[in-house]
């Protein structure tokens, strides 16, 4: 990218020029589109010619072995990093290449990191009240109120990530299991159109898991979800199609059992077996 | 409480903050009488980085007290020294001066080495009535009621040292170099004009430069000197390159094969104290202008010298012009106090006027009406063992010029401290104290 | 700090806080108590605080109001900020251009415009930007506009790029050498090595009256008051919890839809004029403006005050800000050498045994939550 | 260094010559020849003097050189009791002095019973000649050689008279070039063809001088000549200044990177930054100063022997840092830097109350005085030229432990990956201390070299950190190669900029270029790559 397109970019980054509320056209279907996406760090590719579809509403799976380049993935469509080639649609409008993350983000993104990411300095009510969907300019963020309005939005979320007595202690104290969950209620009160949830159940016990997998399953449909897991049991509970990446590029589609089957997947995940079987 | 009983200002702060009624009673400064001592304040930098200069200043100003002491001190009073360190800050050197005259209430101070700490001082002393004993040459402009320049005017050091190279060395071409700062930068608007307006010399042989404090890479600089030093005209570099970066400047010098034998180079602000610290070797032939060599030839000063080995009990040390400063100023206060029977600051301004001391290399030194003395001029060559053989010296003592003759702004000004004119700006074209410009400019300002 | 203020409106939110109101109280007492003690005893009297002091007790609080400047940045925003002597000096400039105007022709050569170092330096006319800092409300404007245009440009460049953290700090520190060696040199018409000074009046008061050094002195409390009260303000709002978030995960801050960059900006802003401010007050007060404020060294000084006090709560930096400059007031007079030693030692000491400061301990015994940063890298 | 000789000769006196001292009461020898000659000094006139002098020139005495040296220097004194003694050192109360005429010393003597033997510059330009043209017919032929290069555009009327025999009889034929130089420098000032025509293509500036001056002179036909001549050589004179340029720029840019390269392993490799860089170089200079005081009269040895010394210093001085306060801070780059500068704090001031505030000496060895003649316009200065070749000399040392030893690999394994590397059993602590260990030696080697060419004194560090961290930067963190590329081209930018910029505004406008520089690319010149640099 040129250094004038650079500054262009960057000079777009004025709020009142971002679309507030900006819809999302799924008319065509699908809500996110990468095509032919490549990238490469120092020669090594990272993402190969990479082909992704998610529907509206979609609850998407993603699977892989390491390095197959589902982190980078993600990094590219919260525009974190810039692919060397190919094309990113949000919606049929939105050329995800030509926005930086937090316009990314205001147009609906929302992202989990893999290892879990919340303000350990700010209060677990702090955490949610700063991820929700808000004017998020300065003059509007110094003068914010507290209004009922919000502090609703935020007890009903705090509930739903089981954290309403814990809700006034800085974050840093929480578990790894309930940073996760702060993290998703995070996600929640963005109230996104496409979430990209990394690794949602490392570290969890089983229930904290079920819990985790029938939050996600009840998303889907108002929400599209993509969820990038090695848990394989897991997966299987919630996934209705799955893709499998390899070598950053896609290498299966389909659901669980077509992809579990497909003899690429398997010697891919040779030694792995009992994994996918 | 871990606050040391002899610090008032601790006390006070104490007291006012916490307001510990306790504390304190008893130890503001009580009223004069004739059987307690005189103070002396010390107003020298002891560390930071004028502490290398400074310090010694210090040490002599005490030994001079010492010695009035045994001499049975000053109208039948001990003198005390009151040091204060104003660790190479300038605005500390203002707080610190208010602490001498304010709170230790000193009847004297002897201090000051730069330029900039002079003038923020300045104010402190006018506002609260003290007096200032400057010891180091300076760049002049300046004649305050209640500062007395012991040091150099640029008449006494920069102008005879040119004088001489000329007349004696024949040099006609001129490399002024010096730190960026006031001292050099006056000094050489100062020469420039005299050079040309004096001795005919073209604007063309004369060459300006500048570098920063502590400027370590000479290459550049030297090499223009060189090419300079190569138009076919006999050339000299006049220096007033400061401290730290007078290593580097002479190494450069020697090494790019320019030595005084082609290219004297005269220093105004190398002196004994300075060369202590360095490899010798390559000044060795330069040159330097002072009032006072530690090698002058006379009786008074080798007293000063074994006096001066003996307080700091190190056989090493040097003697240098500011310190020589010292001694005459002090010598002068004292004897002005002994003419005024008394410390009062107005009393001894007006005494000190007039009084004449002997100098070290001699003479004797007098107070001007313009609060500076009278000094002979010396110029000196470096020898390796870090002294220098003096190889010229003015026939006579020259008087400081407060107000050079040679910039616009100063030329009709006078200084005179004596009444009825009692005015350190006095204009002598339209006969008014306070500046050159005043009138006239106040009249155009007016006329517009 | 809790949201439960968050309901008002967001300049009073600091008066509902213990904190800020035991601060302002102490503050304002102390201002009171040497008051009385300077005007209402007589000289002599134990207790009374003379114009020296007094105007010591002034540059305190230029300096403690510099050190919540550089609070803000360091503490909620996790910039370390190795160049904040710069505004401070830019501010203390802007002020000493103003005092140097108001000589007007009773400067040694008696020009009415021109300042004594232009004349003898021959300068024919006054330099362009010397204009207009003889009306007082010009010259106190860009006490704020020429530390806030500096920090402006300079944040702009760094923060869209990114530059954070450690290179952050060193190319502050670039910032402030480089300025440092820009106002040495004669050339710029301010004065050079000796700076600015030999002030006379200010608004039409003696400088050298110790009333107005009073004034003086109150001046800087009461602007370190609103000057803590607007930091405070400014952190207790949604604004603060963006910025201490910024400070300790920025990325997610980012895919939360904050524009980042513009945050730290306007903070760094803000704070870079509290610190103008503070120049401006302590220039007149010390009677001498010089190139050596811009000094590397003074600005991580700036930083141990905070460092001392405790970061991330506004009034450990004042307690640090006073406790290193009375010591240093106190050992330079009594053992000038064993100074460097001291503050070297505090640098290492506070950073490797008491990484939250004097404000931390009391926090600690008052088991009160107080936002602490974690790692401050980025 | 003298002075401590002078003290060890005085011993000396004061242990075994004692005698000798006592002995100098007796009356001076009025019979001898050269106190005769010497006795004509010590007169007023200083027109008798200058014939005093011709007297003792012609007189084939052998000391006489000696005693014109003497005169030159004011050490030539007359005791109270009329003896002539040479006064081997003016400092302290008491002047070691030797006979002037037996050469046998005599102890000390009160400064206060030496009378001088006074001289004025008319007599020091007479003395000068006089003694060079002396040394023309000393047996040894590097004073003949540095005779004659004195003599270039000292020759006079009366010079010229004496040389144009000694000329023919010069044996060492650079001693004949040499001299006719100087003799055609006479000519041409003095406006003849001759001279002009000797000179022409000579790029010696003295020559140069010379021509200039002929340029002025009545007869047109030399000027002409003369300014042809100058003409002739401006073409080549400008290729040599260009090439003096490059030559300041990269010997001041190898300074640079001798100071950075330390920084570029310990902030670049460790992540570190280290405040006290600075003061670690101080220590390798002091290191120096120290080893010359325990060598005297070895200046060259002693900085042969101080390049490992320095490194051991630095480096014990670094593991001591490291342990005592930096392992406490790791990853806290703010923190360090904080602390570190704490150190710095404290090492000045250590240095300035152990030590002393002021300035040490470091004498620049022989070999490395002066400079090496490439023509007669172009040398370049030794001292900067070893600096130059061994600045090279540690960054290829690095390279090689970086590249090829157990250590180097262990180092990028525990940069790349801390805790993968300690699980493959490599003890990261241990690394930590001598990755630190090293940068900080690699900065007494800085210190040692930088003490031939600035001040060796407590401020030396703190000029130098900003600039260093400035090159570590610009170069790209983690990048030796980046380092040494940054530090080279700062140097020359800076002394391309100077001559036009001055030397105050080049430093600010190159300062200015690095800040900006970082803000288009954050990562420096040669930026690490890939995942592990995000973020």
């Amino acid at each position: 990218m040129s250094f004038l397109q650079e500054i262009k970019s960057r000079d777009r980054v004025f709020d009142f020029l971002a679309p507030q509320s900006s819809r999302v056209d799924v008319r065509h279907g699908p809500i996110l589109y990468l095509e032919d996406v490549s990238v490469s760090f120092d020669g090594f590719k990272a993402i190969n010619k990479l082909n992704l579809t998610i529907d509206d509403g979609e609850l998407r799976c993603i699977i892989g072995p390491n390095g197959a380049g589902k982190t980078t993935m993600m990094d590219i469509i919260t525009g974190k990093t810039r692919p060397n080639e190919g094309s990113v649609w949000f919606g049929s409008r939105h050329n995800l290449l030509h926005m930086n993350e937090p316009e990314i983000a205001s147009l609906g993104i929302g992202r989990k990191f893999q290892k879990p990411t919340v303000f350990e300095a700010l209060s677990v009510f702090e955490n949610l009240e700063l991820a929700m969907a808000a004017d998020k300019r300065i003059l509007a963020t110094l003068t914010a109120r507290m209004t009922g309005e919000i502090q609703d939005h935020i007890d009903e979320v705090l509930v739903l990530i089981g954290l309403t007595a814990l809700r006034h202690r800085p974050a840093g104290i929480l578990s790894h299991g309930q940073k996760q969950w702060l993290e998703i209620g995070m996600l929640l009160m963005q109230r996104p159109r496409l979430l990209l949830v990394d690794e949602p159940v490392a570290g969890m016990t089983e229930q904290e898991m079920e819990r985790t997998a029938e939050l996600l399953t009840s998303l889907a449909g108002q929400q599209s979800v993509v969820v990038v897991e090695h848990d394989m049991g897991f997966v299987r509970s919630i996934a209705r199609k799955v893709t499998v990446l390899h070598q950053g590029s896609v290498l299966a589609e389909g659901s669980m059992d077509q992809v579990s089957n497909d003899p690429k997947v398997i010697e891919v995940y040779l030694g792995a077996d009992e994994e996918v079987a | 409480m871990a606050i040391p009983t002899h610090n008032p200002l601790s006390r006070r702060f104490v007291t006012s903050l916490l307001a510990a009624a306790v504390m304190g009673v008893g130890t503001q400064a009580v009223a004069q009488e004739s059987d307690d001592p005189i103070k002396v304040g010390i107003l020298h930098s002891l560390s930071g980085t004028m502490a290398i200069s400074e310090s010694t200043l210090k040490d002599t100003v005490e030994m001079l007290i010492a010695q009035q002491n045994e001499a049975g001190g000053l109208l039948g009073r001990q003198l005390e020294a009151v040091v204060v360190d104003p660790a190479s800050n300038w605005p500390l050197f203002a707080e610190r001066a208010r602490e001498l005259l304010a709170q230790e209430e000193v009847d004297v101070v002897f201090g000051n080495w730069t330029s900039v700490s002079r003038k923020a001082v300045l104010p402190v002393f006018e506002e609260l009535n003290g007096l200032l004993f400057y010891p180091v040459q300076y760049e002049g402009e300046e004649s305050s009621e209640n500062v007395f320049y012991t040091g150099a005017a640029p008449n006494q050091q920069a102008i005879p040292a040119v004088d001489y190279l000329i007349n004696e060395v024949g040099i006609e071409r001129f490399a002024l170099v010096g730190t960026d700062y006031v001292y050099p930068r006056t000094t050489n608007r100062i020469l420039e004009a005299y050079l040309q307006e004096e001795h005919g010399i073209d604007e063309a042989d004369i060459m300006v430069n500048y570098t920063p404090f502590g400027h370590s890479d000479w290459q550049n600089i030297v090499s223009e000197i060189r090419r300079f030093g190569e138009e076919g005209k006999p050339t000299a570099v006049v220096s007033t390159v400061n401290g730290d970066a007078n290593v580097p400047f002479y190494r450069e010098l020697a090494n790019q094969g320019i030595d005084a034998a082609d290219i004297p180079v005269i220093a105004f602000s190398v002196g004994e104290q300075e060369l202590s610290g360095i490899d010798t070797g390559p000044l060795v032939g330069h040159l330097a202008a002072w009032n006072y060599f530690m090698s002058v030839d006379t009786d008074e000063n080798y007293d000063f010298i074994d006096a001066w080995l003996d307080w700091t009990g190190d056989e090493e040390a040097v003697t240098n012009d500011p310190m020589e400063a010292h001694y005459i100023g002090f010598n002068m206060w004292a004897e002005a106090v002994r003419k005024a029977g008394t410390t009062d600051v107005d009393a001894v301004k007006d005494a000190i006027i007039g009084v004449t001391v002997p100098n070290l290399s001699g003479g004797y030194a007098a107070m001007m009406p313009n609060h500076h003395i009278t000094k002979p001029v010396l110029i000196g060559e470096v020898q390796d063992n870090g002294q220098f053989d003096i190889v010229w010296q003015t026939p006579s003592t020259v008087a400081g010029d407060a107000w050079s003759d040679f910039l616009p702004g100063s030329r009709d000004l006078i200084a005179d401290w004596r009444k009825p004119m009692e005015c350190g700006n006095f204009n002598v074209v339209n006969g008014s104290c306070g500046g050159s410009t005043a009138v006239e400019e106040a009249e155009a300002a007016l006329a517009e | 700090m809790t949201s439960s203020h968050s309901t008002r409106f967001w300049l009073l939110r600091p008066f509902g806080e213990r904190t800020t109101q035991l601060f302002l109280g102490v503050l304002l007492a102390a201002l009171a108590l040497v008051t009385v003690l300077h005007v209402a005893l007589p000289q002599g009297h134990a207790l009374h605080v003379n114009a020296y002091t007094v105007n010591l007790f002034g540059k305190y609080l230029s300096y403690a109001l510099l050190a919540v400047a550089v609070d803000l940045v360091w503490g909620y925003l996790g910039i370390l900020s190795l160049g904040h002597g710069a505004f401070f000096a830019l501010g203390g400039y802007a002020m000493g251009m103003y005092l140097m105007r108001q000589i007007g022709d009773r400067g040694t050569y008696g020009h009415p415009v021109l300042p004594d170092f232009m004349v003898f330096l021959n300068w024919e006319s006054l330099p362009w930007y010397w204009q207009g800092f003889d009306m007082a409300w010009f010259a106190f404007a860009m006490v704020l506009l020429a530390p806030g245009l500096l920090a402006l440009v300079f944040g702009f460049l760094a923060f869209r790029s990114r530059v954070t953290g450690v290179y952050l700090s060193i190319i502050t520190q670039a910032l402030t050498f480089a300025l440092m060696l820009a106002f040495f040199r004669n050339e710029m018409g301010f004065g050079g090595n000796n700076g600015l000074t030999d002030f006379r009046e200010i608004l039409g008061f003696n400088l050298r009256s110790s009333d107005t050094r009073l004034g003086l002195f109150l001046a800087s409390g009461v602007a370190l008051a609103l000057g803590y009260l607007l930091c405070r303000a400014i952190v207790t709002s949604k604004l603060g919890r963006v910025c201490v978030a910024t400070r300790d995960a920025e990325a997610r801050t980012r895919f939360l839809g904050y524009r980042v960059e513009r945050f730290q900006l306007f903070v760094f802003v803000v704070s870079a004029m509290l610190a103008g401010v503070a120049g401006a007050l302590y220039v007149p007060q010390v009677g001498i403006i010089n190139p050596s404020e811009f000094s590397p060294l003074f600005s991580i000084e700036i930083v141990l005050w905070v460092a001392l006090g405790g970061r991330a709560t506004l009034y450990g930096a004042v307690i640090g800000a006073i406790l290193v400059n009375y010591a240093k007031t106190v050992f330079t007079g009594v053992m000038p050498d064993a100074w460097l030693f001291a503050l070297g030692g505090l640098f290492v000491l506070v950073t490797v045994l008491l990484p939250k400061g004097v404000a931390g301990l009391f926090a600690h015994l008052r088991r009160r939550h107080v936002t602490q940063p974690q790692e401050a890298s980025a | 260094m003298r002075r401590f000789l002078s003290k060890a000769f005085v011993c000396a006196l004061l242990l075994g010559l004692l005698p000798a001292a006592l002995a100098q009461t007796d009356a001076p020898p009025t019979d001898d020849a050269g106190y005769r000659l010497l006795e004509t000094l010590d007169v007023d006139s200083y027109r008798a003097k200058g014939e005093a002098i011709t007297a003792i020139l012609q007189s084939d005495d052998e000391r006489a050189r000696e005693w014109l040296q003497a005169l030159l220097d004011g050490r030539l004194q007359r005791t109270d009791d009329g003896r002539f003694v040479v006064v081997l050192n003016n400092t302290g109360r008491d002047w070691p002095v030797e006979d002037a005429l037996s050469g046998e010393p005599l102890g000390e003597l009160s400064r206060r019973e030496l009378d001088r033997i006074g001289i004025n510059n008319a007599l020091r330009n007479q003395l000068r000649s006089a003694i060079a043209v002396v040394d023309l017919y000393s047996p040894n032929v590097e004073r003949r050689r540095s005779s004659a290069d004195r003599l270039l555009g000292e020759v006079d009327d009366e010079l010229f008279e004496t040389l144009t025999p000694v000329i023919e009889e010069a044996e060492d034929d650079y001693v004949r070039r040499r001299l006719a130089q100087a003799v055609a420098i006479h000519q041409a000032e003095n406006g003849e063809m001759e001279g002009v025509e000797a000179l022409a293509g000579s790029l010696h500036p003295r020559a140069r001088v010379a021509l200039n001056r002929a340029t002025h002179a009545d007869d047109p036909a030399v000027a002409d000549a003369a300014r042809a001549a100058l003409a002739s050589v401006e073409q080549n004179l400008k290729i040599n200044r260009g090439v003096e340029t490059l030559y300041f720029g990269l010997s001041l840019g190898s300074v640079l990177v001798l100071a950075a390269i330390g920084l570029a392993i310990t902030f670049g490799v460790m992540g570190v930054i280290n405040m006290a860089h600075g003061e670690l170089m101080m220590l390798g200079a002091y290191t120096t100063w120290m080893m010359q005081q325990l060598l005297p009269g070895q200046p060259g040895l002693a900085l042969l022997l101080s390049i490992p010394a320095g490194f051991v210093v630095a480096a014990l001085a670094g593991i001591a840092i490291e342990r005592s306060v930096i392992q406490f801070l790791k990853g806290r780059p703010l923190e360090t830097l904080l602390a570190t500068f704490g150190i710095s704090l404290i090492l000045q001031q250590l240095v300035r109350t152990v030590i002393s505030p002021l300035n040490r000496t470091v004498v620049t060895p022989e070999w490395m005085s002066g400079s090496l003649i490439i023509n007669d316009a172009l040398s370049l200065t030794l001292n900067r030229l070893y600096v130059m070749g061994f600045a090279l000399f540690v960054f290829a040392a690095l390279m090689l432990v970086m590249r090829r030893t157990r250590l180097g690999l262990e180092v990028r394994a525990v940069t790349q990956n801390r805790a993968m590397a300690r699980s493959m059993g490599i003890r990261a602590t241990r690394v930590d201390i001598l990755t630190f260990a090293l940068g900080s030696g690699v900065a007494g080697l800085a210190g040692v070299a930088l003490s031939q060419l600035t001040n060796v004194g407590p401020n030396l560090g703190q000029n130098y950190i900003i600039d260093s961290f400035m090159v570590v930067v610009f170069g790209g963190v983690g990048n030796l190669w980046g380092t040494l590329v940054a530090g080279l081209s700062l140097g020359v930018i800076n002394q391309v900029l100077e001559p036009w910029a001055g030397a105050v505004l080049a430093k600010i406008i190159v300062l200015v270029f690095i800040i900006l520089f970082i803000q288009k690319r954050p990562r420096g010149l040669f930026p690490q790559k890939g995942r592990a640099a995000e973020g």
